[in-house]
């Protein structure tokens, strides 16, 4: 006996792990820490996605989130490039202390 | 072949410079002989593929001739239209001669990034022709759009000392304008659309609609505007000595002598026939505007002291009197103004040329740096000589026909008044091109350095030879011209009465 | 039964989310992550979703994450100090926006929870849905997408790779 | 009628003189162009004669030839045909004619003068010039007078000009073309008017309409003749446009004779006479032109009197000459006004080529002061220019006596103002004889005054040049036989009957003439001459006979009026003020102040106000990226807050 969960538990916990990134995301100065949440963020909408589909009794809401999973592999690699190429220039992952975007 | 060249000669015409561009992608960067002979080579097909248009006109006929429609992007009722009547046909034609002759004069003269400057060029071709036979609306934006970069680069690369100021000061000017059309079309498109039901940006389909009051004027002023700044009209016109002065040779005569005549057709075109009733009644403004620009641009020329910047102020007085014969409306004023835009193109676009001339070997537009050159540029000063007396109207060359057919139209039109303000453009513009004449080529020889120029080479004379002898055919057979225009203005007043009793009549 | 299990990953799964944020050390913050994914991959399987509870043990737990742990020790990245530019503004603009949006979600999903409706019951393993059900519909109707996500997999291995490689190797 | 010449040969074969010279010329050397440039004109001259013999034979019935359609706009519809009618056979026969004899001169003038080139460019520019002289005088529309007017203006302004590296003749050219254009300017207008009035711009039908329902067109008929009389002033040379001539003087010697003496500048009195029919409608025009032709011969004779340089004497009484024309159209006495065109253009023309022969001797000197005795050296200028300066000094029977003395006697019988002028006329009459016996005296008697060198080389011009001479010396003696006064007899007068059906004699006007008794017209005519013979001796007895004495001391004891005489009343300089300056002023103004600061200020002042905006603008752009997650966070609230609330 598998589901009978009510969505509106899916989407809770979603929502939670949701806020829970957007914190992390907002409040930490550590880059990577920050591109953490935004994973934590990512499998937060999956989840909800997931829940929806099922709800739904569709299978598109998992093919959807197949191909977030593939965008993240995707963003992950590059991002940590990024940070890589970074920290060779600037001898930190502190967003607060990399602040060329500015004029 | 045979039915490539029966059923798409237009196109054909339209995007061989366009695929000549494309093919020059594929040189490498160094091959700058090769590129610019490419170029011409393209621009001279062009001009030979659209020497058919002007045998297989057919005379008699004032609507669209060449028409080809294919649906582009149908879910929103675009599609390629394209056709020529009488006044398109002959700016078509003016496009496909100046850019071969801007090209021959860049043979010797440009050095910098050659195969870019090609490209730019052929592109710009394109977008000029295409911009000239687009009956789509959407398509007429696009053209209009792929004119606009090709000379941005032409004026901001290979320009003078200041090009970068000219250039962005061209650009904003003209995007000022054209978003506002950009905005007016889409607002007529989606009239149409709540009218019928179904989407069109087909200027036929668009014609139809009739809008009143403050809406009509508003769209109106949007698209006036757009081909205002182009023209350009009076306190419109800042850019264009800045654009002429700054940019390169070819450059200054492809915008002397074709991008400004887009203003002016663009106006009769569409803003006019779209909104008859707009249009007539801010007509008495535009002739004002014309008047003021006649006298104005003749009096600014007359005080400057750059060639090219003498010459260029003398478009906005030339200019000015296309846009009175526009805003007097009458058969006469606008055939003139029709015939004048390409004699405009002639004249001026022979004097960047020779004012090139001299400025590719002395590096120096300075008037005062010059002086009795004529005894060592003899050909150059005659045939200056002739372009300076096309330019100031002397009968048996082009320039007269025009000028006294707008100023006679006018003169029979209700605003009397406008001619005999605008006439006084025939001193005026006496005066100030005889004074360049004077005190560059004439006068006591000034420059000792000035011994060591050179005549002009033979590509030089020939390139502007052709515009000499196309002068001298306007001139004497200006009916020639005047045949394939009567019949497209002819049809234009009609059309435009015609919707302004509609309009009249809810 | 379920919901019971259901319960408890969840509450591991935001327990550990938690910690992850709260941890100064990245990579004890990474770790908690994993704990945190493994324990959303009981979620999915939960809301019928085997298949990607597959793929999140074992491209994101198993290979992102991993990286992620590679990227640290490459790096040799301490815990984050303590910084005078603590940036006041930016924190309690930050938690604030954070809870109002908490309780926004909330209100929400209260507004709405009766209208939510359950999950499908499904009875046995068998009945779980089959992943070449999904495949299939990833191989005809989301044949482009698919496509379109794999030159964008190659575009990101290129791109990682030039980043990577840094200047001096130009 | 089918074996003549078509009509658009004329103008056609000088043109081609000036195709193959322009193009060919340099290459070929001066015997080339020699041959091309003057037989053209021969050529020309011959076809004009092989044209105008049969019709001086023949019915005098207009002749008009439609070659082809130039120009066809909505209504305007303009042919390019040709007319041969008395006036423009009056016209054709003396200009086609000095025409060619200048050429020939020019043949001996030029020939030390130029380079291959320049000779070339020189032959090419009069035979262009012929052109246009020929397409205005034949034209059959008034379109295509203009075109031959502008033609004209544009050689003239070429052919002065011709010595482009000296700065006065660069700007004399400009000026000439310029002034000229303030002209064209009025005649654009007129031509404007008379379309809009008749709906045409053909003669035919232009003057058809006028005369049979004159009164419909009325004032505006008034405003057209203005305007075309205005134009006509830039072309003759009348005050206020005459300014262009005096300085037009720089151009070679033979340009000056045959533009501004022969033919060119008689254009606009050819263009008045040919328009009587409108002009005879608008009688307070005709006022304006009686009183401007007054005053200018008037004021053109007294700037005359104080020039030493003999062809500004000679620009002057030009001018003066052709006020005298003016005056005569202006009392309704056209074809008296073109009479005097014809004789004027003899002697002129003679008097114009002496001039160069003399400066050629000279070695280009042209100042009077330096010259003297001449007479012996070069006797055959020396009696050519005699007999020309008597002419225009109007003593019998040379030509401009007849002439003159038929506008003197018609403004005489003027009713209205018609004394006043008649008085204006004879003095000036006075004047001329004085000033042109002045410079006889000052050039041909008394002693050489000039260098050693110069009277070293001092001699007689060639034969190319001496021939013309002769030939228009000849003229200015005999050419006034065809207008004798009719006290000579009925038929005395051939110019008369001959243009009538151009120009109509004026009923009441003829009749005045006819009752004018003559005793009256005896006596006028002993008063000119007297006046005349007077201004003659005057000249004589103080420059040949005291050497200049008695003028030199009245101009000591009135030094103001002297200068200002001397400086042609300062006109040049007060249009400087005027007009020259103040829009000089204005162009720079409107160039510095509206352009370049009020349009391009706005402008800039726009960009300014975007860059200043973008200035504080991007002290958002912290570069701090959590700054910029947050913002996109609370926008993503907002967003929330939006669309929650609308639900």
């Amino acid at each position: 006996m598998i589901g009978s969960i009510p969505l509106f538990d899916v989407l809770l916990v979603s929502g939670a792990l949701f806020s829970i990134g957007i914190a992390g995301a907002l409040l930490r100065r550590n880059a990577i820490q920050i591109f953490l949440s935004i994973e934590l963020m990512m499998n937060a909408a999956n989840l909800a996605l997931l829940g929806y589909g099922a709800a739904l009794g569709t299978h598109q809401g998992q093919v959807i989130v197949f191909f977030v999973i593939a965008i993240a592999a995707a963003e992950a690699s590059v991002g940590l490039a990024i940070f890589v190429a970074l920290f060779r220039h600037t001898e930190t992952i502190d967003v607060n202390k990399i602040n060329l975007l500015k004029w | 072949m045979d039915a490539l060249l029966r059923d798409h000669l237009l196109t054909l015409v339209v995007f061989l410079p366009a695929a000549g561009a494309a093919l020059l992608l594929f040189f490498p960067h160094s091959a700058r002989i090769a590129a610019r002979n490419v170029a011409l080579g393209v621009s001279l097909v062009a001009l030979a593929a659209s020497l058919p248009l002007w045998t297989r006109f057919a005379l008699d006929q004032g609507g669209f001739q060449f028409r080809e429609k294919i649906a582009w992007i149908p879910q929103l009722g675009i599609s390629y239209a394209i056709g020529i009547d009488g006044i398109s046909l002959l700016l078509v034609l003016l496009t496909t001669v100046l850019t071969p002759v801007s090209l021959l004069f860049s043979l010797t003269h440009v050095e910098k990034e050659v195969r870019g400057f090609s490209i730019a060029f052929l592109v710009l071709e394109t977008g000029m022709l295409g911009s000239l036979v687009a009956l789509d609306l959407a398509l007429f934006y696009v053209f209009w759009e792929v004119m606009l970069v090709p000379m941005y680069f032409i004026i901001g690369i290979w320009g003078g000392p200041r090009r970068i100021y000219a250039s962005m000061k061209f650009f904003l000017f003209t995007m000022a304008g054209s978003l506002l059309m950009f905005l007016a079309i889409l607002f007529l498109a989606i009239r149409y659309h709540a009218a019928t039901g179904g989407w069109s940006f087909a200027l036929e389909d668009l014609y139809r609609l009739t809008f009143t009051g403050s809406t009509e004027t508003l769209l109106f002023l949007a698209f006036a505007l757009a081909f205002a700044i182009k023209v350009p009209v009076f306190p419109l016109h800042t850019w264009l000595p800045d654009a002429h002065t700054e940019a390169p040779t070819a450059g200054s005569i492809i915008l002397a002598g074709v991008l400004l005549k887009l203003g002016v057709y663009g106006y009769l075109r569409f803003a006019l026939p779209l909104f008859p009733g707009a249009a007539m009644r801010f007509a008495p403004w535009l002739g004002v505007l014309g008047v003021i620009g006649v006298v104005y641009g003749a009096l600014v020329a007359w005080a400057q002291h750059d060639m090219k910047r003498l010459v260029a102020y003398s478009s906005v007085s030339h200019l000015g009197l296309v846009v009175i014969g526009v805003g007097a409306f009458t058969t006469m004023s606008l055939s003139g103004s029709v015939l004048q835009m390409i004699n405009h193109g002639l004249s001026t676009g022979a004097l960047f040329l020779l004012v090139g001339v001299l400025y590719e070997r002395r590096h120096t537009r300075e008037i005062d740096a010059y002086g009795g050159v004529a005894a060592v540029v003899p050909v150059t000063t005659a045939l200056f000589l002739i372009a300076t007396l096309s330019s100031i109207g002397l009968p048996g060359l082009n320039g007269f026909v025009g000028e006294f057919t707008i100023l006679l139209g006018t003169w029979l039109s209700p605003h009397r008044w406008w001619a005999i303000a605008a006439a006084t453009g025939v001193i005026l513009s006496a005066v100030y091109m005889l004074t360049l004449v004077q005190r560059v080529f004439w006068s006591p020889f000034a420059h000792e350095e000035n011994r060591k120029l050179t005549d002009v080479r033979p590509s030089e004379f020939i390139a502007a030879a052709t515009l000499v002898v196309l002068m001298v055919w306007i001139g004497v057979r200006p009916n020639d011209l005047l045949d394939r225009i009567r019949p497209a203005v002819e049809s234009l007043q009609k059309s435009v009465a015609a919707k302004q009793i509609a309009e009249a009549q809810p | 039964m379920e919901r019971l299990i259901f319960d408890a990953a969840a509450l591991l799964a935001i327990l550990f989310a938690g910690l992850m944020i709260a941890l100064r050390d990245p990579v004890k913050s990474v770790l908690a992550l994993v704990v945190s994914f493994f324990a959303l991959a009981v979620c999915y399987v939960l809301v019928l979703a085997p298949f990607i509870a597959a793929l999140q043990i074992i491209v994101y737990a198993g290979a992102i994450l991993v990286l992620f742990l590679f990227v640290l020790m490459l790096l040799n990245v301490g815990p984050e100090k303590p910084d005078q530019d603590r940036r006041p503004i930016q924190t309690v603009l930050g938690s604030l926006a954070v809870v109002v949006f908490a309780g926004m979600l909330l209100g929400m999903l209260r507004a709405s929870g009766s209208r939510l409706p359950a999950l499908p019951e499904a009875v046995g393993v068998d009945a779980l849905p089959d992943p070449a059900a999904i495949a299939r519909l990833l191989f005809s109707d989301y044949l482009l997408h698919f496509e379109a996500v794999s030159v964008l997999l190659l575009t990101a291995l290129v791109g990682a790779f030039v980043l990577a490689r840094g200047e001096d190797a130009k | 009628m089918t074996s003549s010449l078509p009509l658009w040969v004329l103008p056609a074969i000088p043109l081609a003189g000036f195709a193959i010279n322009a193009l060919l010329g340099t290459r070929f050397g001066k015997s080339f162009v020699t041959a091309v440039g003057v037989g053209a004109a021969g050529l020309a001259t011959l076809a004009a004669y092989s044209r105008l013999v049969p019709f001086v034979a023949g019915s005098h019935a207009t002749v008009v030839e439609t070659v082809t359609n130039w120009m066809t706009v909505g209504t305007l519809s303009i042919d390019i045909s040709f007319r041969l009618d008395p006036l423009s056979a009056l016209m054709l026969a003396f200009v086609t004619f000095v025409a060619f004899l200048i050429h020939v001169y020019a043949i001996g003038y030029m020939h030390h003068e130029a380079t291959d080139a320049g000779y070339a460019r020189f032959f090419a520019y009069l035979n262009l010039f012929l052109f246009a002289m020929l397409t205005l005088v034949l034209a059959e529309s008034f379109l295509l007078m203009f075109v031959g007017w502008e033609g004209v203006g544009l050689c003239s302004y070429l052919l002065i000009g011709y010595y482009f590296d000296l700065e006065d003749a660069a700007a004399a050219g400009r000026k000439a073309f310029v002034v000229n254009r303030i002209g064209d300017y009025g005649f654009l207008l007129g031509m404007f008017g008379i379309f809009a009035a008749f709906g045409s711009l053909n003669y035919t039908e232009v003057f058809r309409k006028a005369a049979e329902q004159p009164a419909q067109f009325g004032p505006a008929l008034s405003v057209i003749c203005l305007c075309l009389f205005i134009g006509a002033m830039g072309k003759s040379a009348q005050v206020p446009l005459y300014v262009w001539l005096p300085d037009a003087m720089a151009g070679p010697t033979p340009v000056s004779a045959l533009i501004h003496a022969a033919t060119m500048v008689t254009a606009g009195v050819y263009m008045v006479a040919r328009c009587n029919v409108l002009f005879r409608l608008a009688p307070e025009v005709m006022l304006f032109v009686a009183g401007i032709g007054c005053f200018t011969a008037l004021f053109a004779g007294t700037i005359a009197i104080a020039q030493n340089d003999l062809k500004k004497v000679l620009a002057y009484s030009t001018i003066s000459q052709l006020g005298y024309m003016f005056l005569a159209c202006g009392v309704g006495a056209f074809a008296v006004g073109m009479f005097h065109v014809m004789t004027h253009a003899c002697f002129k023309a003679c008097l114009f080529l002496g001039a160069g022969s003399v400066m050629h001797a000279m070695s280009g000197d042209l100042d009077v002061r330096h010259m003297g005795g001449l007479k012996a050296k070069m006797p055959i200028t020396y009696w050519t220019f005699l007999a020309a300066t008597l002419a225009i000094a109007g003593i019998p029977p040379f030509a401009g006596f007849f002439s003159k003395d038929a506008i003197l006697s018609s403004s005489f019988e003027a009713p209205g103002l018609g004394r006043l002028l008649w008085f204006v006329g004879l003095f000036t009459a006075g004047l001329t004889a004085f000033y042109m016996f002045r410079i006889v005296s000052l050039t041909f008697f008394g002693e050489f005054r000039g260098t050693k060198e110069q009277a070293h080389h001092v001699h007689e011009s060639p034969s190319s040049m001496t021939f013309p001479l002769v030939v228009l010396g000849l003229l200015s003696v005999v050419a006034g036989w065809i207008g004798l006064p009719a006290v000579f007899g009925e038929h005395a007068n051939v110019i008369g009957p001959f243009l009538a059906p151009i120009i109509a004699p004026i009923a009441g006007h003829e009749a005045a003439h006819e009752a004018l008794p003559h005793a009256t017209e005896w006596l006028l005519m002993a008063v000119s001459v007297a006046v005349a013979a007077s201004g003659l001796y005057l000249a004589y007895a103080w420059y040949a006979k005291q050497g200049g004495r008695t003028p030199a001391r009245l101009a000591a004891s009135y030094p103001g009026v002297y200068a200002l005489v001397a400086d042609k009343y300062r006109i040049d300089e007060l249009y400087d003020v005027l007009f020259v300056r103040p829009l000089a002023w204005l162009a720079r103004t409107l160039w510095k102040v509206v352009d370049v600061l009020i349009i391009d200020g706005l402008l800039n002042a726009a960009a300014f106000l975007v860059e200043l905006t973008g200035d504080f603008l991007r002290f958002l752009q912290t570069g701090n990226v959590r700054n910029y997650a947050l913002t996109f966070f609370l926008g993503l609230i907002a967003l929330l807050i939006f669309v929650v609330g609308a639900m």
